[in-house]
């Protein structure tokens, strides 16, 4: 058998991104879909096939230059604009913050939303309070559109006395059962599939619910994301199940989670309906979204959807993305900044200005200070107070066993 | 009462759990249609429909995560394991998910998932179909580990387990799930005349954290679970030796009390599993009652366990624990 | 929040198997597909797009009549043909012996390939001797094609001291160094990851080896099916990814398995060649492997195929199908027998008769018998000898360390 | 000689084991262009090239697969889990597959994969960036276990571990990786100007079963691994008395000879870890050493460890052993 010199095959290929620093990101200006190249297909009747160019192409409602059109336009009342703009805008002006309180040793660690402020603002929107919100630590600005308290989240995240999860995670692993927002948890995946059975025992009570989950393009190759989606399509369970591409995962370009197909038709393989959108379109997001809502709550099952949007940031709060990528890279990204596209979008049909946007972030910056010093006052990681040691021993079970009880009287604290 | 073997037993504990509550459901590799490999679930979807009882694709992991998920949402999921062995493709959600729903979640959210997989060799299953893994969940907080070893007891843990809301895995010995099993592979009784083998049709419960005296005795405390109750009666049987014959039943939380004061009356011990040696939960039991009954102790904790190798095919009866090893080991402990 | 009242959603839907006990299977006389309604693409320069109608469809070679056709048809020589027979037929009568044998006790369990036969024979014949194979249990056919002496074959099933695998592994689970068949493994599934590892090492050597794995559509659940074709799409190994479609995993119909699409499709969604084949078509088969083995040693990457057939028999001793699905249903599948319709072809092209035929059965079935007789000679499980009880130690590390050591004189034999 | 921490003398026994053997290839999550999280394998990419250390799709599960296959088909492959709490998903390819092949193939088959992970706690990392699972590999035969503690270990332990022909698991207190901790989150020292940060260039091996003692003594025998081997050596100081330190580095095999030696020789032992104590490794430690020296105890052996609880991120100095913990530990055992 074979030697080394008989070689007739090439090795293995090893994938890379596109731009690595040093390099000119060469992007087309904007998309070459545009809003209107796709109807919509009716919620209740479509099945797989007929999102077979939707999986392929890129579901779009705002143009380049603003303007809304097409059949997936969701017509939203201006309301519903300006809350969606103030949502984003508030989880940008909070992760800023977050991420001065991280260097200042406030908080241990910070990963923020920059860039993809729309996906779990505009599908949370979408969806009904009822609904289920399974999200990974890339959507805390879901609790947002909830209404959860800011002075809570941030306790949380500083790991104080008032933290709702006891300091027991890092920051960002939000639990919010009020909101129905699930507890984040680190291993990357493990919610998409158990995203299914949420679904599946609302289903189970008859009840009007879907549960919706996202997890990322690198988080993709996990096999949570086959049981997901193989689970979900062989019971018909009404969830909805998100690809957020932001095209990286930490270092590595998402050209090494996919062989050259979009995630969203991995979906079509599953026999369900999919959908890639463009995930800076607050707008197209919403709708896609409401879209899905309404085929799970006919129990018909889920729908794929991948967001098509790029990272702006870094990772998280440990990570210097310019040791892999141009710097430059996200301002030349061709989907731009979600918040930038609504609110031209906004001023475009007179329903917004600058002076209401530079107030209405003067607005939040205020809130957010003084969020922040509430929470403070709850101690922070650099100062404490923190929960009390006994917080360690408690709910691992629901009453604490012998030989729990025996460790914590050993601590003695 | 009723005549029960194993098999009889957990689908009467299913059958009064669906009857009883309107959250258990029930999922699995050939659960529902067929009724499971082993047949335990034989009869419940024809009887409860097939929302209630049902066909899982054949994904440990996915079983894990869509259980961790209904739990959660209020459900009562009581999912099956084909076999111990192909419970690793799960661990992740078991250990880094399930386990520490409730501690992660401030308490907000927590998941009652009842995972039940048959456990064990003496079935000629060779490498796969043999391991008694319990030791790799018992060093994660926030799930309770079970290990039932007769009919009467299966039902009435398996009944606390579904019952309990805190995640529980529970190990089936299937070498016992016709009869026990006394360490020869040529006597093979059924649970027809055992005492064990008289279980009450209607619910009842045992309590997790209880272990049970099969037999009391003052000159050393034998400790097992699973099939190696039954080896150690013969065992001690064997060595003539008057023994006290611990059923541990439940691993996390184990029985403290029962256990050390036991030990502290015999002065010695011997513990039992089928799992290999190092690091089996027979490492635990040995140092913590060490820790606890130092100065009780005559003899040393002697451990007679499974090799640490994987689990042979025509050799498991060299492999597994026998009769004769446990009764050499009860007898070295009374030498001194 | 919602009450049970309240309910808009059905419960979620659980698949069945199309016909159960006391239903009367009403299948189609044949497939509707037919040999010619696929062309064959080029294996160098074809897209995985390029595969898609092969995906969706069924590729045959021969017709219900015993017609070959089509671009598929290999031309294979007479010799090959009666090759193929006769590696089918004997594994046909090598697996009816087995399970007598398992009746009586001299082997613990056994898995047949029944009315799977064409599958690991056609492919391995279509493969390079220095190509690897990575099989599940239902592929121990391979080895017919690669020489193994059967006396061998049978001593690892009756787990004697001849077992080259010493009695470790339940029969069925070989291991055949020499002829490059890897070790089989009851955890089902993990070989179709592993063995993107293995052709990415033949890669990395630059050596002309492709590898071929096959899994279960029950097993294709698995996370390590998603693995595989992920890691093969990402790095293009040279792997042969197969899943062999019986359409039952042990009582569970292969409804569950897959929201209701072919698996050949899931291959597209990776950018992966993917191909639908009749299973029980040696031709079609065979031809296929060969387009996928052009294209991994070209450095091209992966093929994925799915082998439609059917589960003929139980699916292993252990199991009694007459409790989950009607007797005679494998007697009405449309793709009939491999065996019948390779032999049907042979004698429509004048190479074979049934003279021919019942004198090849008498002598394999001679040399079953004697190979049988043969391997008795070294023990069998209810009589033994067995492979001594020392080999439980060895092997489990490369030398004996200090504690398996003790443990062994523990045991002292 | 030269001066390196951790991460630098791993970096240095990967670049060794590339230019001498071209059958080692690395992969895992973000270690080929950036050189990994924890920047171990930085520069190596550059050096080698992209078919020798790469990228991988975002799989744990996927990477040991394909790991298994590289090894039985000739390669040498050492994969990084970027943590421990991330291993979960691999954790059937590693114990039911990597571990067996050997065993299971009659040897005709084997995989020598090393798999080297960063584990432990001190980072504030919380539940699943702290974890130390080692007690949860081993138990599986098949597989060797190592832990370094520090710069001068590390490479000599990882070189051996590549070189080893059976699979092995390399745990790196990623804590320790730029200076040892002594329990002190507020004395951050560097590995400068410590003896272990003095590391050869060339190529050199510690041999797996092979314990390290740190200090000498004869009143008590502290055993630890990782992290702990630090916050031993300033419990030791401060406990006064008079301890024999050994930093266990691989626990399957661990190094028999030493362990027991100096338990006779003192007659007392603590055993220290970060994971959780139930079912821990200090458990399996206690165990055996209970059985080869119960008549020269004169103490029970006492073990420090990790709660049985999932690892918290604010309160994490109350969740590791701390000096003080293991000193009290310590002088228990000398009150008899
Ligand atoms: C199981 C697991 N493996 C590895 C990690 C470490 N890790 C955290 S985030 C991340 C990258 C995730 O990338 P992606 O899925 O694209 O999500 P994004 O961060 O881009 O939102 C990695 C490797 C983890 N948290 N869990
Ligand atoms: C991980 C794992 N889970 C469960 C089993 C038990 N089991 C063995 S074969 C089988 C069904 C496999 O069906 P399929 O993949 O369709 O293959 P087939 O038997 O039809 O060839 C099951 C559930 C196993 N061996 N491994
Ligand atoms: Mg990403
Ligand atoms: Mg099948």
């Amino acid at each position: 058998m074979g030697e080394r010199t008989t070689a007739t095959t090439a090795p293995y290929t090893v994938g890379t991104a596109p731009f690595r620093p040093g390099d000119e990101p060469v992007f087309a200006k904007g998309f070459t879909e545009q809003p209107g190249d796709l109807g919509m297909p009716d919620p209740i009747k479509a099945t797989a096939d007929d999102t077979m160019a939707h999986a392929k192409g890129l579901v779009r409602v705002l143009d380049d230059a603003g303007n809304a059109s097409g059949e997936w336009d969701p017509q939203l009342d201006e309301d519903s604009l300006k809350l969606g703009l103030e949502y984003m805008l508030r989880l940008r002006v909070f992760d800023d913050r977050m991420i001065k309180m991280q260097r200042t040793g406030k908080l241990s660690f910070y990963m923020r939303s920059f860039g993809e402020e729309a996906v779990a603002i505009a599908q949370t929107m979408a969806l009904e309070t009822q609904d289920w919100l399974f999200p990974s630590y890339r959507q805390p600005g879901a609790q947002f559109v909830r209404g959860r308290d800011m002075v809570s989240m941030i306790c949380h995240c500083i790991g104080n006395t008032e933290d709702n999860v006891r300091g027991r995670q890092m920051p960002v692993h939000y639990t919010w059962k009020e909101g129905r927002f699930i507890s984040i948890s680190s291993p990357v995946g493990t919610q998409f599939s158990q995203a299914v059975g949420v679904a599946m025992a609302s289903a189970y009570k008859g009840l009007d619910e879907v549960c919706i989950t996202w997890l990322g393009d690198g988080t993709s190759a996990q096999g949570d994301y086959h049981y997901g989606l193989n689970f979900a399509s062989t019971f018909k369970a009404p969830v909805i199940l998100n690809v957020v591409n932001n095209q990286w995962a930490i270092s590595t370009h998402k050209n090494l989670a996919t062989g050259g197909r979009t995630f969203a038709e991995r979906g079509l393989a599953y026999d369900i309906p999919s959908f890639r959108v463009d995930g800076n379109d607050f707008l197209a997001l919403y709708s896609v979204t409401k879209w899905a809502r309404k085929r799970a709550a006919a129990g018909l099952g889920a729908t794929h959807i991948e967001v098509y949007t790029y990272r702006a940031g870094a990772h998280s709060s440990s990570d210097d993305p310019s040791a892999y990528r141009p710097q430059n890279e996200h301002e030349l990204w061709p989907g731009g900044d979600p918040i930038d596209r609504l609110k031209q979008h906004m001023e475009k049909i007179g329903i917004w200005d600058s002076n209401q946007h530079d107030a209405l972030i003067q607005k939040i910056d205020d809130e957010v200070m003084t969020a922040y010093k509430k929470a403070c006052e709850f101690g922070d990681l650099a100062n404490g107070p923190y929960p009390p040691a006994s917080t360690i021993f408690t709910e691992v079970y629901e009453e604490v066993p012998w030989h729990i009880q025996e460790q914590r009287e050993e601590l003695g604290k | 009462m009723a005549k029960m073997n194993m098999i009889a037993a957990l689908n009467s504990a299913l059958k009064n759990q669906l009857e009883n509550d309107e959250n258990v459901v029930i999922f699995g590799e050939d659960v529902g249609y067929f009724g499971g490999v082993f047949r335990v679930t034989a009869g419940l979807q024809e009887e409860f429909g097939a929302h209630r009882v049902f066909d899982s694709p054949l994904a440990e992991g996915g079983i894990a995560a869509v259980a961790f998920g209904m739990g959660l949402n209020g459900l009562r999921p009581v999912v099956e394991m084909q076999f111990a062995d192909y419970i690793f493709p799960a661990y992740d959600q078991i250990v880094n998910e399930i386990a520490k729903l409730r501690h992660r979640s401030g308490g907000e959210y927590s998941t009652p998932v009842t995972i039940r997989t048959p456990a064990g060799g003496g079935i000629k299953g060779g490498h796969h179909h043999s391991q008694s893994p319990e030791a790799q969940f018992t060093h994660t907080p926030g799930i309770k580990v079970v290990y039932c070893s007769n009919p009467y007891n299966a039902k009435g843990l398996l009944a606390s387990a579904i019952e309990c809301n805190d995640p529980v895995i529970f190990f089936e010995p299937k070498r016992c799930y016709r009869g026990p099993f006394y360490g020869d592979p040529h006597n093979v009784p059924t649970w027809n005349n055992h005492p064990m083998g008289e279980v009450p049709e209607e619910h009842y419960t045992i309590p997790l954290e209880q272990a049970n005296i099969v037999q009391e005795g003052s000159a050393c405390t034998v400790i097992a679970w699973g099939t190696m109750v039954h080896v150690c009666e013969e065992a001690i049987k064997k060595s003539g030796v008057d023994c006290e014959l611990i059923d541990l039943q439940t691993l996390v939380p184990w029985d403290r009390d029962t256990v050390v004061n036991s030990v502290k009356k015999t002065g010695r011990c011997v513990i039992v599993h089928e799992a290999p040696k190092t690091s089996g939960f027979g490492a635990e039991m040995s140092a913590s009652i060490q820790e606890r009954c130092f100065y009780h102790l005559e003899a040393p904790i002697e451990r007679v366990c499974g090799w640490d190798t994987p689990f042979p095919h025509t050799t498991e009866w060299d492999y597994m624990p026998s009769p004769q090893r446990i009764a050499d080991a009860i007898n070295r402990t009374q030498e001194e």
